[in-house]
């Protein structure tokens, strides 16, 4: 994979239509383990993201990444917007300066970002956050040849077996095993930002 | 979803607005932000007090800025953290020079959002110190999870570290209170129906008719037990003793009381479950220093309410009599 | 029907000794009664002031019992005016020797109640005077019908004469500061869902999920027009107008405004709706001088809210600012 | 007719037995056009008649009905409480010192009661008030031989005539012409009381 500019904004752009789409969806995930508001603020702030992009024009990758984390921490808001915040933030300084990113920069830079997620939100892998789907495509990145169709299926199997566990992390651990059988919210928003990678990767 | 709303998307801002314009000798908004400031803000020499969160709480946390209080309240959208840049404008408009003191009610949103912004406040010279309230004790306490919630106890901390404040204590000085005010601070609640954000348009959860949900949470998170309505008698009592169990007493020790209505529950309501908690007190030999009744800490439209007790020491009681002039809270 | 409650028969009962046992230093409840009175009653020397109803409309009217506003509050059942004998203990309690001053919201039942009251204390020698509250502009206002209903403008009339009699004014005095705000004082509701008297169990009227009812009374009595839910902003300038037309102004005018909650709607959508009425008063080029909002007058859990306006002069300025220790009301 | 003091406890008796038994309808009246208490209060203050004339005993008529006035003023409450209470009053200052009364001086007790509601509820034949069933049986009183069965579909009639009625006194004026078509409630608790009275002189 390589990803150019372009690319970036085509991902945002993809990731902000999925996101659009889903937005009730992402609700109603939120309103069962949560407070109903994922896909309000997830669609918000992916709004703002695109708004910015489409008015500014780009020299790096980074910079992209850059604009779209302080979208993302300006406009979303509760515990995803910090968290998503931070991931591209880790990004962007991953690639600082970078006008095409190539396939192990990329791995590493994903490195980092989970890395960030995981020193904001004191969380780790099993806890039923996005992490939940971060770390296994980052695992995957770290450790292939990127192929779309695999991508898209990992983040898409992670995001599924998050139904399978219990949170303890988020506003989701209030409700404890209760909280067992649903899929989380933030991971499903994560898996439409790397399915959204993956058709841009294809 | 009936509401008296222009549109969904636009209640924070209609509100922010109507707030100040309902106070304007008060309240001031600080252009661009959703930052609502006391109008003398900042106040010179004086430790300045910020406290914020998701909307849909109202009167928190804007009815409480004022003389004795808050010096800036910051609103994110309904159920939902404000940003760090928001945050960060509520730093920056009411640093008198003394530092500022953050009041966070413990959600992984408001805490993440509020640490970032003191990072960036920190980066720009501007001293910060802190507060996690975590009052909730339907919510396990351990280091292996999110932790306790913070509920309406928050009040009790924005009432005594801004008399603290007022009184010209330093940030170490408002911030020893703050944690002891923390730590002697316990609430739980209970509702009957939940409540709806507007922008999602459906109820955030389904209670049966006759149905109650006991220990939830202020945005409708789950509880410790979902069970058949009874009587406000024995929900008080339930509240109540969950609550003295969790912090020692002592017969003889004394304690401020908040009943505290989630949204739609009947005054009328309150005060039957007041009585109990009375009652219930009296019978433990725990004196009731003060009593407080009404909607402080919302949910939107939930039926329901919280009960809170706060341990009081001189210095507490002193800084709970201290005069307050904040729109939601006049002592 | 979902409440915390023990009894439906026994909320009221309850409820009294709830609220009296939530003020202690402030309020007492006269034995045997429906009666919350203020502590230190009767004041010698200064005119006692009653309000009363039924119960469910909470805070009024115990919550104005204070120095400054009411010495009494008579509870009744339910949406049920206090009998004679209740209202008439009542009298006796705050009567100091300068008289008693009655304050009665306009229906049939509280006017026939407190009228009889008063003939009953007049014949035991007590002085009493009355000033019947009708500030619903939704109603016709005839000689030949019920006229108008007394809803929430009934707390400035608390608030003014109370303070006109805290300055030891005489029952005439009070009397015409009381006309005076009752001249002045002009109100509006509106409503979104109905409410459930307890010993009813059954909601007291019914609206379809898109209906609102404009004009309702607290009671839930019908209005002008029921129709379907249209945004914030036209239902506060539709109230706002009514009442406007209703009473002349000139540009300048100065007044005091109150945005109530009716039971169940919450503080950020009274918000939204204060806005627009600043914005509307502003345009008519009249002045406002003081905003309160809040839950004053409820109608137990309805859904809805009313706009009241008072007309103010340099007198009612000055009372509206004098001291206020009222739990529900302090200035 | 005669009404005796056992006869006028009788009285009572069979009213009370009828509002319990129809406390839900009364109230279900007071829905449509006032405000869900009527069954409530009526029942209560017929409660509280019976427990003291249960735990009294009695030398006059009059003595029976000024305790249900006091009863009833001191119970009830609302507009129906002051009013019921005024007509049993009225009723019992009339009928003063009587151990048994007849029909003629029943009839003229009965214009006085009539006439106390008028003066205390400032309201008029025709405006759908509890009149509306008190003025016609008093009129029947006044001009004829009362039987049973006439006073009871007189009551009956004029209850349910009430209906045709638009209300302009009393809370159900705010429901303006949305008040024709359902019976007074207030009509309804008197109609309850004279067919227990036609049920006593039978
Ligand atoms: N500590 C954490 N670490 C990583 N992700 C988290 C953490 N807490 C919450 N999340 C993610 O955030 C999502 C919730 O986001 P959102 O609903 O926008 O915020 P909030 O919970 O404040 O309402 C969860 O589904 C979860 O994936
Ligand atoms: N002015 C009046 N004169 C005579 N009867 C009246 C008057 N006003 C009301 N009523 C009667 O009282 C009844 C209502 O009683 P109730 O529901 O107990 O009191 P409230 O209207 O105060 O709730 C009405 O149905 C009507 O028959
Ligand atoms: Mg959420
Ligand atoms: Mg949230
Ligand atoms: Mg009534
Ligand atoms: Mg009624």
């Amino acid at each position: 994979m390589e990803l150019t500019i372009e690319d970036t904004i085509k991902w945002m752009q993809l990731t902000n239509d999925k996101i659009q789409k889903n937005k009730e969806h992402l609700t109603a995930l939120d309103q069962v383990i949560g407070d109903s508001d994922h896909g309000i603020n997830m669609a918000r702030g992916f709004q703002e993201v695109m708004k910015k992009l489409d008015a500014a024009t780009y020299e790096t990758v980074s910079d992209v990444m850059k604009d779209v984390a302080m979208t993302l921490m300006s406009k979303v808001g509760g515990a995803a917007g910090p968290l998503y915040g931070t991931a591209f933030l880790k990004l962007s300084m991953s690639l600082k300066d970078s006008q095409k990113v190539d396939e192990s920069s990329f791995a590493k830079a994903l490195e980092e970002a989970v890395q960030g997620i995981i020193m904001r939100g004191k969380a780790n892998a099993g806890e039923k956050t996005m992490l939940d789907v971060w770390i296994p495509v980052q695992d995957y990145f770290s450790a292939n040849n990127v192929k779309a169709d695999e991508l898209e299926t990992i983040a898409k199997t992670a995001m599924e077996q998050t139904k399978e566990l219990k949170a303890t992390k988020g506003r989701a651990s209030y409700f404890k095993d209760k909280s067992i059988g649903h899929i989380d919210p933030g991971s499903a928003s994560s898996y439409y930002l790397f399915t959204s990678l993956a058709e841009v990767i294809e | 979803m009936k509401k008296i709303i222009n549109d969904p998307n636009r209640v924070v801002e209609d509100m922010v607005n109507g707030m100040v314009q309902a106070f304007p000798n008060q309240l001031k908004r600080i252009p661009g932000t959703m930052v609502i400031s006391r109008q003398e803000a900042p106040v010179k020499n004086k430790v300045g007090l910020v406290s914020g969160g998701g909307s849909g709480h109202e009167p928190a946390h804007a009815g409480y800025v004022g003389k004795g209080m808050l010096d800036a309240a910051v609103a994110g959208e309904v159920f939902t953290s404000p940003t760090p840049d928001q945050v960060l404008e509520a730093i920056k408009a009411v640093d008198g020079g003394a530092g500022v003191f953050l009041i966070i009610k413990n959600y992984t949103g408001d805490v993440l959002n509020f640490e970032m912004a003191a990072e960036l406040a920190e980066a720009e010279g501007i001293q910060v110190e802190k507060v996690i309230v975590n009052d909730d004790v339907a919510v396990e306490d351990s280091d292996f999870t999110t932790g306790r919630r913070g509920i309406a106890g928050t009040i009790f901390v924005h009432k005594l570290a801004g008399a603290k404040a007022e009184q010209g204590a330093t940030l170490q000085e408002v911030k020893v209170i703050a944690d002891k005010v923390v730590q002697n601070v316990r609430s739980m609640g209970m509702a009957l129906t939940p409540c709806t954000v507007p922008a999602a348009g459906k109820p955030s959860f389904n209670l049966e008719e006759n149905e109650m949900e006991i220990g939830i949470g202020i945005h409708g998170e789950a509880g410790i037990e979902r069970k058949e309505i009874s009587t406000a008698d024995e929900i008080a009592e339930e509240l109540t003793m969950k609550i003295i169990e969790d912090l020692p007493y002592q017969s003889g020790d004394e304690v401020a009381v908040m009943i505290n209505g989630l949204g739609s529950t009947p005054e009328m309501e309150l005060y039957i479950v007041s009585r109990k908690v009375q009652e219930v007190l009296k019978e433990k030999g725990i004196q009731v220093y003060q009593t407080f009744v009404g909607e402080f800490m919302t949910s939107l439209e939930m039926a329901g309410c919280s009960v809170t007790l706060l341990k009081l020491d001189n210095e507490l009681k002193e800084l709970l009599h201290a005069e307050s002039l904040a729109p939601a809270f006049r002592v």
